[in-house]
């Protein structure tokens, strides 16, 4: 099975969030665990046991009544490239429960694998890994909706943001049949671009000319959370609003953001 | 205390070549037993048996099918796998009992006629955490079911089905080698032997941990 | 950890990292060994005496 | 008593009776610690108070404040056995036991604090070398091995087991070649206290605790190795201390403990000068380049504020360095007790602000300080170790000859 | 040769090492990892054919298509349809939680009949035949009695042929008592009514528009059909359209909003008229429209505006600077196709009418009604079957004037003068209550007038497929499957410009024991007999559907939703040649109509202000919000069971409040315990509460979380229209 697919070009999926359009509505934190089958309790009021791989963010401009503003922004897992995919997360994994995969540029978690040590939650700046302190309990009868092209987890493992791998696994087994070896943009989008009501989502191939991303990603408003710490994340941001792109990353009092 | 003060008193000598035998004797007996514990009674309590609910001949149906075993384990539109075949297929030519097998009237009358699909028992059934593309496997890389299914198309009858009882894997994955030893392809399906030809595709090793293929290739 | 894992590279990390690792595991093992044979074969040639040796 | 058989030879020990009634007081600690960590794997994590912002917390900051202390062992053993400080024999027994200890205190804490604790064994089998905790995890348990080695023939030393020959011999044998594995021990332990400073040494993503350094190893690796060398014997110290308060009786000479005293305080002088300047560059350099003032990190609460940097390096490092250094200081058995116990809580700070005010500061600018006290489950399981060592610590002083000198100090009239 | 200590010591040695030379201890290290990576008490969904049911969601007045992805016969994903052109692929979280409703623990399983006392939650699981026969008797009995007048019905069903059906029933049957629960689209219905003549649907252009002025309208907070608002405000942003919203709160519409103008509370209405005072002044309208095609400008309108509404008058009342509505109206006339709309909130509520025309007038006066990227008044055939010949019982009910007094055009109800009137018991008793697709004991401001209403109604039947507040307080229920198990006809979709017919239907097999309300109605209707059952002689709810949607019903079935994307609205001469657009509605004083609705309350002893919000992360209405929508829910809106209620950070400093201190919150109508959220984002003296949390019914995962604000908060009624008119109430905060 040597050269079949020499061919493929490396690919490198990104997200580009525009944070103009997105209104917070929460579209894309359902449509997640809706596909990813992320469980829920009674009372998920502690968001720091509440695990949605998709979390929108309500930023402020801190200035008091009637300047006030706020911006909501989405953040699904960076998935971080890093200095030559060591992302912050991946290289502190003792069992090399999670990888980049430099084929896809994707920051995989492998939940049978995981052990539970949560090292790679301290790691992680951008809290997008979640540990499942609990099992997961779906009422009776609610375990019917469960997607079976996504394992549930069990309790005491980390769990994160996939970008919905299965989602391009079906896309290349449809494009197999029909006798095809590439896929199209629109073939492999994840639960969260294609729910958002308001569009703000792109995702796509960043190394891909023919994408939207590429050229969205080279917007002057771009910026990605965190730049200076050299994560190099793969999920860009969008915001007509300068107060917003300075939230993206810290700054001394003195300094002024490039963007 | 009395054999601290015997020891201390008696000279050494007597004692130790008094049961030195008797020492490796025990020794022999306790490492035979443990031995045939390990290696007989413990793979024969650890596995169960099942017998699937219906016997099928898979000799007899692929004489009678034009596509070999694609015929009933075909792709869908969407580029899944069908796995084993739902009474939809079945119906085609068992909507009445078609031989004199006791079998296929149990079949029919049981199945059949009350519109319940057949509880298969697969043994090829790899653990929910893992992604396996047929399409990539065969329509790719154009490999034969027998690689990792094995004769199943020349057998006349089903094996039982034997399982874990404290994984609940089907004894395929392991492979019925308690040692793990394998002699065809089809003997094992445990992750090494996927990856032993996964790490060939040299092209798509891209996993910055192994080095090999990436996790999420092969796990959901 | 072993050469046949799946996770085992031939590369520096592993020479190094693991290299290291069994070296002392070595030390070790080969150290305890010999005490116990040691051991033995001095319980056999029966100098035992209930410990006039006062080591340290 | 019913037990004069196995007490060492000219020594004295208080009545069977009273040595039972204080294992059940402790006992029964252990016992609430035993209930606590039950709860943990079969009710999951959910019993702490943990949460996905403090993946590490209570546990992980006791599993490094134990090993920074039980580093006594390694360095003692270091000294004693490859740098020939032989005054050192006195009180190398100990400090092997409390080494002992700490690390099998530490590796119990962590098989409850991972999720899965029936898989941690994948840490081995499917090790990830370029992972920080992989090498603490070897290391650790490579070293605990060492221990134990260096333990056995203080057990056979046993006036009972002693009299068998094979163990007798073995003993002996042990000794002779004890040098090579407190030498092996000595590596595995720069190697693993190290690791233990790497591991939130290492984390770029968060700049509190990132430090550049040398190759892989950031700087917070060799402070580790050398705050544990520094800090260690002192713990030692104040075990034996202690000790020698409850029994009543002195238990080893004063030499012996102003010389451990004065290499513990060189070392630590050393280290915290170490400190100071990695501090100095990581609150100008490090820090900055990432966007953030060093008062970002201790501008929230009360809790994280600038005290606790200066509590550690000024009174948990300098002050018990000065004390200890000068001879004055540390003859006087007031001052050095003080240097010692200001040394011990130094380094718990230390390790208590690498994990968990690591994991209380934001990064993204727009998030949220976090704070966390512990489940009764977490201090129940953090204690049961603490009356473990205990247990241990009465059964060993009671029947094996820990203490050398003390038959000399102690004579029985 | 004797066996000693030692035999054995060795023979253990041997089993040691016999048990570690075999695969033993390997194997089962390796196992029981195994076992801990499948624990059976982890689910694992079953495999199968996937494929996909296209459908349409009826959780809000939205009308989003939706694509159901089903693995054998399980639904395990709702997304929005890509070719529906309201939605377009895009999909709200509600319509994204369906499968939750579907599968949840609180569906009804099969009817239940109430054995404890009311509310008490003591039911008891009864046959369908025997559920209906009792309804059929009770009403056969009143009937008999001659007081057909007594049975009502509250819907909140969108299914046009379910309420095509109601109507039909509550003829045959001689009620005039059935209730639909009004929105903004009825206030809008009405507004149009009465300003232009004519019925007529309302219809935006957004797409189109230049200009937005969004008079407290939500429009991003699930105002009309959410998701087709989210993608015309990316359209806008794309375009470059202004949209200004005019709140005091800063809402998720004023934080996307290019200008935020916050208003005092129920001032928006006068903002709208100081405008239009600068722009009569200014003489900044299209004079083409306004000549040729109004009337009342000059008479009444005029005088009431440049009178009471100067910029400065209007400052005064709105807290906005008179440069501000000055600048405002100048850039709203001289903006090209600017739309002024109004409808708090998500406008489920109708609120007063004064509102409405103001913010219509302003339409009218920049002439932008049914132009492209204008108001358009959406004329659609809505299907309808004959009338029915009401026999002598019948008309003798239907001679009765409705509880609600409902003098207003037909096909508007009141359910706030409804319950008003049952609570006080004056005129005629209610002595049977049908309940549809709503949960008014929850729904309705002043709850505990409801409560009371309801307790003087002897027999209230539930149609309710989940266990909600009102079912729970019912004597029967007939659970009714939910959207994804039933097929529905829906004509329009809220704010949509074209007209629509779309039909969802079943994706999923019924899950539990339940009859759509439909079928049963017939089947009620059969009971009874003589000129109902004539009236309902159909055999089943499909074969409604079928008479009214005619050959229509076949290719909805495929397509789901037929839609013209080619109307224009009538031109200007068509309609308002024969018929002016009139400033002040015929029949009316202007100064009645333009008089805003207060409050209840004394601003001394109640200092502050509460208003109730809406939120797409809440679902208000009948649908109460499934676990998702709850979990994705801010921590500062609920914390545990506690409601938070968002005050500005100096009125909280001025009450000594601190973020997340515990409080009494008091209104005229009640109190409640609630935590204080601290929020720059809301106007000093005003506090805020989100509807859809405090429900009493329900399960674990939303019973008894948070307050329901309807509690709060009296109803109000409008002078002139009599709609729930209450836009808020004064309350006071204080220590708890």
């Amino acid at each position: 099975m040597k050269n079949e697919h020499s061919h493929q070009t490396t690919k490198k999926f990104g997200m580009v969030i525009n944070l103009d359009l997105c209104t917070g509505c929460g579209s894309c934190m359902v449509a997640c665990m809706a596909e990813n089958n992320v469980p829920f309790k009674p009372d998920e009021t502690d968001k720091l046991k509440s695990i949605t791989w998709m979390r929108v963010y309500r930023l402020t401009n801190g200035k008091p009544f009637p300047e006030t503003d706020i911006c909501y922004l989405p953040r699904p897992c960076q998935h971080c490239e890093g200095h030559e995919g060591h992302s912050p997360c991946v290289s502190v994994c003792p069992a090399t429960a999670t990888d980049y995969d430099s084929q896809t540029g994707i920051v995989s978690q492998i939940y049978t694998r995981c052990f539970g040590c949560r090292y790679c939650m301290a790691a992680c700046p951008y809290h997008a890994r979640y540990f499942n302190w609990y099992d997961p309990v779906w009422p009776d009868g609610m375990e019917k909706y469960l997607n079976p092209n996504v394992s549930p987890r069990m309790r005491g493992v980390v769990e994160k943001c996939s970008f919905c791998y299965h989602r391009y696994q079906a896309a290349k087994d449809r494009a197999y049949v029909e006798g095809q070896r590439e896929i199209a943009e629109e073939d492999y989008q994840t639960a969260c671009t294609q729910a958002c009501p308001a569009g703000a989502i792109t995702f796509g191939d960043l190394n891909n000319p023919e994408h939207a991303v590429y050229k969205l990603k080279q917007d002057p408003r771009a910026f990605r959370l965190l730049e200076r710490l050299g994560t190099n994340p793969k999920v860009y941001y969008i915001s007509s609003k300068e107060w917003v792109r300075k939230a993206g990353d810290n700054y001394l009092p003195d300094e002024k953001p490039k963007k | 205390m009395s054999e601290h003060e015997h020891m201390d008193a008696a000279p050494h000598e007597s004692e130790d070549h008094g049961s030195g035998g008797m020492v490796f004797l025990f020794f022999l007996i306790g490492l035979a037993a443990s031995l045939i514990v390990g290696w007989v009674i413990f793979p024969k309590l650890l596995y169960s048996q099942k017998n699937q609910p219906i016997d099928f001949n898979h000799v007899l149906h692929n004489g009678l099918v034009s596509d070999g075993c694609a015929s009933c384990h075909f792709f869908r539109e969407d580029g899944t796998f069908s796995g084993s075949p739902t009474l939809a297929q079945c119906i085609d030519c068992h909507s009445d009992v078609q031989g004199e097998s006791e079998e296929e009237k149990r079949f029919v009358e049981e199945y059949v006629k009350k519109g319940i699909e057949v509880p298969w028992l697969i043994y090829a059934r790899q653990p929910n955490c893992v992604f396996f593309s047929h399409a990539a496997h065969v329509k790719i890389a154009k490999m034969e079911c027998v690689t990792c299914h094995g004769e199943m198309g020349e057998t006349e009858h089903l094996r039982p089905y034997e399982y874990n009882r404290i994984t609940g894997y089907s004894r395929d994955i392991w492979g019925h080698n308690i040692a793990g030893i394998k002699h065809h392809t089809w003997d094992r399906m445990k992750m090494d032997d996927c990856s032993e030809c996964h790490q060939q595709k040299k092209d798509m090793l891209g996993s910055v941990q192994t080095q090999k293929e990436g996790c999420f290739v092969c796990h959901k | 950890m072993f050469p046949f894992n799946f996770e085992w590279i031939w590369d520096m990390s592993h020479m190094v990292f693991m290299g290291g690792l069994w070296y002392a595991l070595t030390i070790l093992g080969i150290g305890m060994t010999w005490c116990i044979v040691k051991a033995i074969i001095d319980m056999k040639k029966g100098d035992a005496g209930g410990g006039h040796h006062g080591h340290h | 008593m019913i037990d004069a058989a196995l007490i060492p030879n000219g020594v004295k020990r208080c009545s069977f009776g009273k040595f039972l009634l204080g294992l059940a007081v402790v006992g029964a600690v252990l016992l609430w610690g035993v209930y606590a960590m039950l709860l943990c794997w079969f009710k999951g994590l959910n019993q702490t108070n943990m949460n996905d912002y403090y993946g590490f917390a209570l546990w992980i900051w006791a599993d490094l404040a134990v090993i920074a202390l039980g580093g006594g062992a390694f360095f003692s053993g270091f000294l004693k056995y490859l740098t020939g400080k032989d005054e050192l024999k006195n009180i190398i027994n100990y400090a092997v036991l409390i080494g002992f200890i700490c690390y099998s205190s530490a590796l119990l804490i962590l098989a409850i604090d991972v999720g899965q604790p029936l898989r941690s064994w994948f840490i081995f089998w499917h090790a990830n070398v370029h992972s920080m905790l992989t090498e603490v995890a070897f290391c650790l348990s490579c070293y605990f091995g060492v221990l134990t080695i260096e333990f056995i023939p203080l057990i056979l030393e046993n006036r009972q087991l002693n009299k068998i020959s094979f163990f007798h011999h073995l003993a002996h044998n042990m000794h002779e070649i004890m040098a090579v594995f407190a030498a092996t021990g000595a590596f595995l332990s720069f190697f693993h206290q190290g690791s233990l400073g790497g591991v939130s040494g290492v984390l770029f993503g968060r700049p509190f605790a990132y430090r550049e350094g040398l190759f892989i190893w950031p700087w917070t690796f060799f402070l580790f190795t050398w705050s544990a060398a520094a800090y260690g014997p002192c713990f030692t110290l104040l075990i034996t201390k202690i000790t020698e308060l409850i029994s009543g009786k002195k238990l080893v000479k004063d030499n012996v403990i102003e010389l451990l005293a004065k290499i513990s305080g060189w070392m630590m002088a050393t280290y915290i000068v170490a400190k100071i300047i990695d501090t100095i560059y990581w609150a100008t350099v490090t820090a900055p380049s990432k966007g953030f003032l060093v008062s970002d990190f201790y501008s929230n609460n009360a809790f994280y504020g600038m005290w606790i940097l200066i509590a550690e390096i000024l009174f948990g490092g300098v002050v018990p360095a000065l004390i200890l250094i000068t001879p004055a200081g540390r003859k006087n058995p007031k001052a050095r007790t003080l240097a010692i116990v200001l040394a011990v809580i130094g380094v718990c700070i230390n390790r208590w602000v690498m994990v968990l005010q690591t994991m209380a500061a934001p990064v993204m600018s727009f998030d949220r300080w976090a704070l966390y006290y512990p489940s009764w489950q977490e201090v129940a399981t953090t204690v049961l170790p603490v009356a473990y060592g205990a247990i241990l610590i009465m059964i060993c002083y009671r029947y094996l000859p820990i203490f050398p000198q003390e038959p000399e100090l102690n004579p029985i009239d | 040769m004797k066996i000693d200590r030692r035999c054995f010591l060795s023979l253990a040695v041997g089993a040691g090492a016999g048990i570690a030379l075999s695969p033993l201890p390997w194997k089962l290290t390796d196992d029981v990892s195994i076992w801990s990576q499948n624990w059976p008490w982890t689910p694992v969904p079953k495999r199968g054919e996937a494929k996909t049911v296209h459908s349409i969601c009826t959780l809000c007045p939205g009308g989003c298509g939706i694509s159901v992805r089903k693995i054998d016969d399980r639904a395990v994903k709702i997304e929005g349809m890509k070719t529906h052109p309201v939605n377009q692929g895009g999909i709200c979280a509600l319509g994204l939680s369906g499968l939750q409703l579907l599968y949840g623990p609180t569906r009804v399983k099969g009817p239940l009949k109430r054995v404890g006392d009311r509310g008490k939650g003591q039911w008891m699981p009864i046959s369908w035949d025997q559920a209906i026969r009792e309804v059929t008797e009770k009403l056969a009995a009143i009937r008999k009695a001659g007081r057909p007048q007594s049975v009502a019905w509250i819907s909140g069903a969108s299914s046009n042929t379910l309420n095509l059906l109601l109507d039909r029933f509550s003829q045959a049957y001689g009620t005039p008592n059935g209730m639909r629960l009004p929105t903004l689209e009825d206030a809008y219905a009405l507004t149009v009514s009465l300003m232009n003549g004519g019925k007529a649907r309302i219809g935006f252009d957004f797409e189109h528009a230049g200009y937005v002025l969004s008079l407290g309208a939500g429009l991003l907070d699930g105002w009309g059909s959410p998701v087709r608002m989210f993608k015309a405000n990316a359209h806008w942003k794309a375009a470059g359209v202004k949209l200004v919203q005019v709140e005091p709160r800063l809402s998720r519409t004023a934080a996307k909003a290019d200008t935020w103008i916050s208003v005092n509370p129920g001032t928006e209405a006068a903002l709208a008229l100081g405008m239009a005072h600068v722009i009569l002044t200014e003489s900044l309208y299209k004079a083409d429209f306004v000549d040729s095609y109004t009337e009342g400008l000059m008479e009444g309108f005029r005088n009431i505006v440049l009178a009471d509404f100067s910029p400065e008058a209007v400052a005064k009342v709105t807290g906005v600077d008179a440069a501000t509505i000055t600048m405002l109206a100048r850039e709203f006339a001289k903006a090209k196709r600017p739309i002024a709309v109004c409808g708090r909130g998500q406008g489920t509520l109708p609120g007063s009418l004064d509102l409405f025309i103001a913010t219509h007038a302003l339409n009218a006066l920049v002439g932008n009604l049914n132009q492209p990227g204008g108001v358009w008044m959406v004329r659609e055939e809505i299907p309808s079957w004959p009338d029915v010949q009401p026999d002598s019982v019948a008309k003798a009910g239907l001679g009765y004037p409705r509880l609600d007094g409902g003098r207003t055009p037909a096909g508007i109800s009141l359910p706030n003068r409804f319950i008003q009137a049952v609570a006080s018991g004056k005129d005629y008793p209610v002595e049977a209550l049908l309940v549809v697709e709503s949960n008014p004991l929850y729904t309705l401001n002043d709850t505990a007038l409801v409560r009371q209403a309801f307790s003087k109604i002897p027999f209230i039947v539930s149609f309710s497929s989940f266990m909600d507040d009102t079912a729970a307080w019912s004597d029967l229920i007939l659970p009714n499957p939910i959207y994804l198990e039933r097929a529905d006809d829906v004509v329009g979709v809220s704010g949509y410009p074209y007209p629509t017919i779309a039909l969802s239907q079943p994706v999923v097999k019924p899950q539990c024991n339940t009859r759509p309300v439909g079928d049963v109605l017939l089947q009620i209707g059969k009971g009874l007999g003589d000129s109902v059952a004539t009236a309902l002689a159909w055999k089943d709810f499909n074969a409604c559907l079928e008479s009214s949607l005619g050959e229509r019903f076949k290719s909805l079935k495929k397509a789901v939703v037929w839609v013209d994307k080619g109307y224009q609205p009538a031109a200007w001469d068509e309609v308002f040649a024969t018929e002016r657009f009139s400033f002040i509605p015929k029949g009316i004083a202007a100064d009645a109509v333009l008089k805003p609705v207060g409050v209840p309350g004394d601003a001394g002893s109640f200092p502050l202000t509460l208003m109730a919000y809406d939120t797409m992360r809440l679902s208000n209405g009948y649908i109460g919000n499934p676990p998702f929508l709850t979990k994705i829910l801010e921590d500062t809106v609920l914390k545990q069971t506690d409601g938070l209620v968002e005050i500005n950070p100096k009125t909280a400093k001025s009450l000594g409040f601190d973020e997340g201190d515990r409080a009494q919150i008091e209104t005229p109508k009640g109190k409640a315990l609630v935590k204080v959220h601290l929020d720059d984002g809301i106007m000093p003296g005003v506090v805020a509460m989100p509807r859809g949390l405090g429900h009493e019914a329900y399960d674990a995962y939303l019973a008894g979380k948070g307050i329901n604000v309807n509690n709060l908060i009296a109803s109000v009624n409008d002078p002139v229209s009599g709609f729930e008119a209450a836009w808020g109430i004064r309350a006071k905060l204080s220590k708890a």
